[in-house]
């Protein structure tokens, strides 16, 4: 978990809240910035709040242990590290099992991204599936490919209140939409 | 040790016909007993930093046992008196804004920098660690109370970063954040 | 210690030729006769400085703990000396013992810092209020009702107060403790209890049936824990 | 065996090796005053390194078991005991098998009563055998009364360096001093 994440990574003082509120500021940012490094690049979309990825398997580890220097956040500055990344709509909090969207981009610029989709491999005005758009041959190699379904739904909610998409439903489930 | 090598000075309070003749002759009597028992400290490290709690102990249990003690508030009026009474080498100062120390020069800073370098030479080092190194030439120069009020200075000024384990605080100096 | 041996030691060589047994005996009777001595001539010795240095300084050398020498209806010279001792005792006590407790202490625990002399709470307290003019961060807590004296710059947090509050009735303060008294996660109990051994203010029992303890040094002079 | 000892004998966690190091120095320097006071009071000379008095029958206790309380030091714990006991010389250490002798007063101060008592009671200058020094009559009430012959060795040692003693022996084993 520790590859090339920034080398403040393995500073033992990043692991323990910091009295100084200037510093404990800067201290959060770091630990944002790290979370939403490590979920980009390990292209993680869900983390439990105890910083484990939430899909995986049970072995994986926390981002919140440091095992190279024996080091772990405590749960009260975990709380803290999570509040801040709400804050700062790093995290989208899920509100059925409080595990965390990490979004390394913003809902509005993972919808731009899906609505420049739609236009420039004219997808335009016919229903595409949520399985197409998020495992499909076609959107292979695009960033949102594999995207977490709920989170896929969240961004075509943005593209709906803009106007640009209607959700086909079924039992209150989002199957498929077009993009107008 | 330090009983048998004062004179039969006897500063009592019934011998002067009022209250400040008696204040000044204390402020003199603590003066003098500062600046020798810090002696040593002073020559070597030019500065001498000691909290008012812990000059009303040492001073009254070297000095006024047979002449009685004097109280927190006499003590305190003693040294409030030192720069009227030209003993110019000492001076009350408070510390983090609630302690009160007998100081000469910028013993503060003195002592910040003296910390600051030690733990730059040995990153994570603890209290126990800091002591040892501080008084390493003689054995007690800098008290725990003043070793622990200028740390805490450290930490809340931001000028040391905290590693909290189970084993202790463990010191870093900060070299990553701003703070201010 | 050390010099409080080496005294003795050289009294007794001096004073008595005999074995150290007998010795600390007679020595006790002697301390009682000065004590009462003390008490007895007590205008005598307001009156002739010379001597009352002499006397007391003897005292010390033996010694005889100096506050015994007040009861609070006879004072040696001021009226107040008795709870300037009291004071001169209570730093002294909260500089020893700083690094068993974390550097907070019960008043309860201070008085047991006087076993040779009868002084009660309302006398501490006194003192402890006196101490007050001198700013040397030696502030009084409340836990659950009790004063306690923190004498080192670190601040309780809610949290951690709480969790003295808990080890008030048992002595100790546990996991499933908190989850039943405070209903505390474990992840949150354990993160607290920690930084509490950090700093200093709990000692670890890895012994107990079931879980870790987490004492508070408090209970180091209760006799009667109850496992 | 707990009677008489200090009331944190009682105290479960002193059986526990504290993780924090501030905490863990004070406990062992209260260990070191448990199995001196200890010792002293039951004038046990020497003690094994589980903790058991070395010349008494097997059913003796370890010092650092409570049943009271239902607590013992484990064994990589009592090795750091002893290991500051030597450090500060209130152990010694016996090579011929593991024991240690415990010096409730130091080595020196040993030779200076031993000496003593040769002075008080006019046996300078005439040969008094070991067997006399340690259990005669005339020792009775001494407190080196009954002191382990090894330990007694080691004494009238100091008092040889000093020029006070000369020792006779019997096939490298010291029968008797005579001391000038």
């Amino acid at each position: 978990m520790t590859t090339n994440l920034p080398a403040i990574y393995s500073f033992p003082p990043l692991y323990t809240c910091q009295p100084n509120a200037l510093i404990r500021e800067q201290q959060l940012t770091v630990w944002c910035e790290i979370i939403v490094e490590f979920a980009k690049k390990e292209r993680v979309w869900c983390i439990t709040a105890e910083g484990t990825p939430a899909k995986d398997g049970g072995d994986k580890q926390s981002v919140f242990r440091n095992d190279v220097i024996q080091r772990s956040v405590k749960s009260t500055f975990i709380e803290e590290i999570w509040h801040k990344m709400i804050e700062t709509e790093k995290a989208l909090r899920i509100d059925s099992d409080s595990n965390y969207f990490i979004l390394w981009r913003s809902l509005d610029s993972w919808s731009a991204l899906i609505l420049q989709w739609f236009e420039s491999s004219g997808k335009l005005n016919q229903v595409i599936t949520l399985y197409e758009l998020i495992e499909g041959d076609e959107t292979l190699g695009c960033e949102f490919h594999g995207m977490d379904s709920m989170l896929m739904e969240k961004c075509l909610l943005r593209l709906r209140e803009r106007g640009r998409a209607s959700l086909l439903k079924d039992q209150n489930k989002v199957m498929g939409v077009k993009v107008v | 040790k330090t009983a048998t090598k004062s004179p039969f000075l006897v500063v009592d309070r019934e011998k002067f016909l009022n209250k400040s003749l008696f204040i000044d002759e204390i402020a003199r009597e603590v003066y003098d007993f500062i600046m020798s028992e810090f002696k040593e400290q002073k020559e070597r490290e030019g500065v001498i930093l000691i909290t008012l709690v812990d000059v009303y102990a040492l001073y009254n249990k070297s000095m006024r046992i047979g002449t009685g003690l004097v109280s927190p508030q006499e003590l305190r009026e003693a040294c409030e008196k030192f720069e009227k009474l030209g003993l110019r080498d000492l001076t009350l100062k408070k510390l983090n804004n609630r302690v009160l120390c007998v100081s000469s020069g910028d013993s503060f800073d003195f002592i910040k920098g003296k910390i600051l370098k030690i733990v730059s030479a040995v990153p994570g080092a603890d209290l126990l660690q800091l002591t040892q190194k501080l008084n390493s030439s003689s054995s007690n120069a800098w008290t725990v109370g003043i070793i622990m009020e200028v740390l805490q200075n450290c930490v809340n000024e931001g000028n040391l970063l905290i590693d909290e384990q189970i084993s202790g605080i463990h010191y870093y100096v900060n070299c990553d954040w701003k703070i201010n | 210690e050390e010099v409080k041996d080496c005294r003795y030691e050289s009294v007794t060589s001096q004073l008595f030729k005999k074995q150290n047994e007998e010795i600390t005996s007679q020595l006790s009777v002697f301390q009682e006769r000065l004590i009462a001595f003390a008490k007895e001539h007590n205008n005598d010795l307001k009156q002739n400085p010379d001597l009352k240095i002499k006397f007391l300084r003897m005292c010390s050398r033996i010694g005889i703990d100096p506050i015994t020498l007040f009861d609070r209806q006879r004072h040696l010279f001021d009226v107040n000396d008795f709870y300037y001792e009291i004071c001169l005792k209570v730093i002294e006590i909260c500089r020893i013992t700083k690094d068993l407790n974390g550097g907070i202490i019960s008043f309860e625990e201070l008085l047991e810092g006087f076993p040779t002399a009868k002084i009660a709470m309302e006398d501490l307290e006194k003192s402890v209020d006196m101490l007050q003019t001198l700013n040397g961060g030696f502030d009084i807590i409340l836990i659950k009702g009790k004063k306690c004296l923190r004498s080192v710059p670190t601040e309780l947090t809610s949290d951690q107060t709480k969790i003295l509050e808990v080890c008030s009735v048992l002595g100790y303060a546990s996991a499933s403790l908190l989850r039943v008294n405070l209903g505390w996660t474990q992840y949150r109990s354990n993160a607290i209890l920690e930084e509490m051994v950090a700093i200093g203010l709990l000692w670890i029992d890895e012994q107990a049936v079931g879980e870790t303890l987490f004492w508070d040094p408090a209970w180091i002079h209760h006799s009667d824990i109850g496992i």
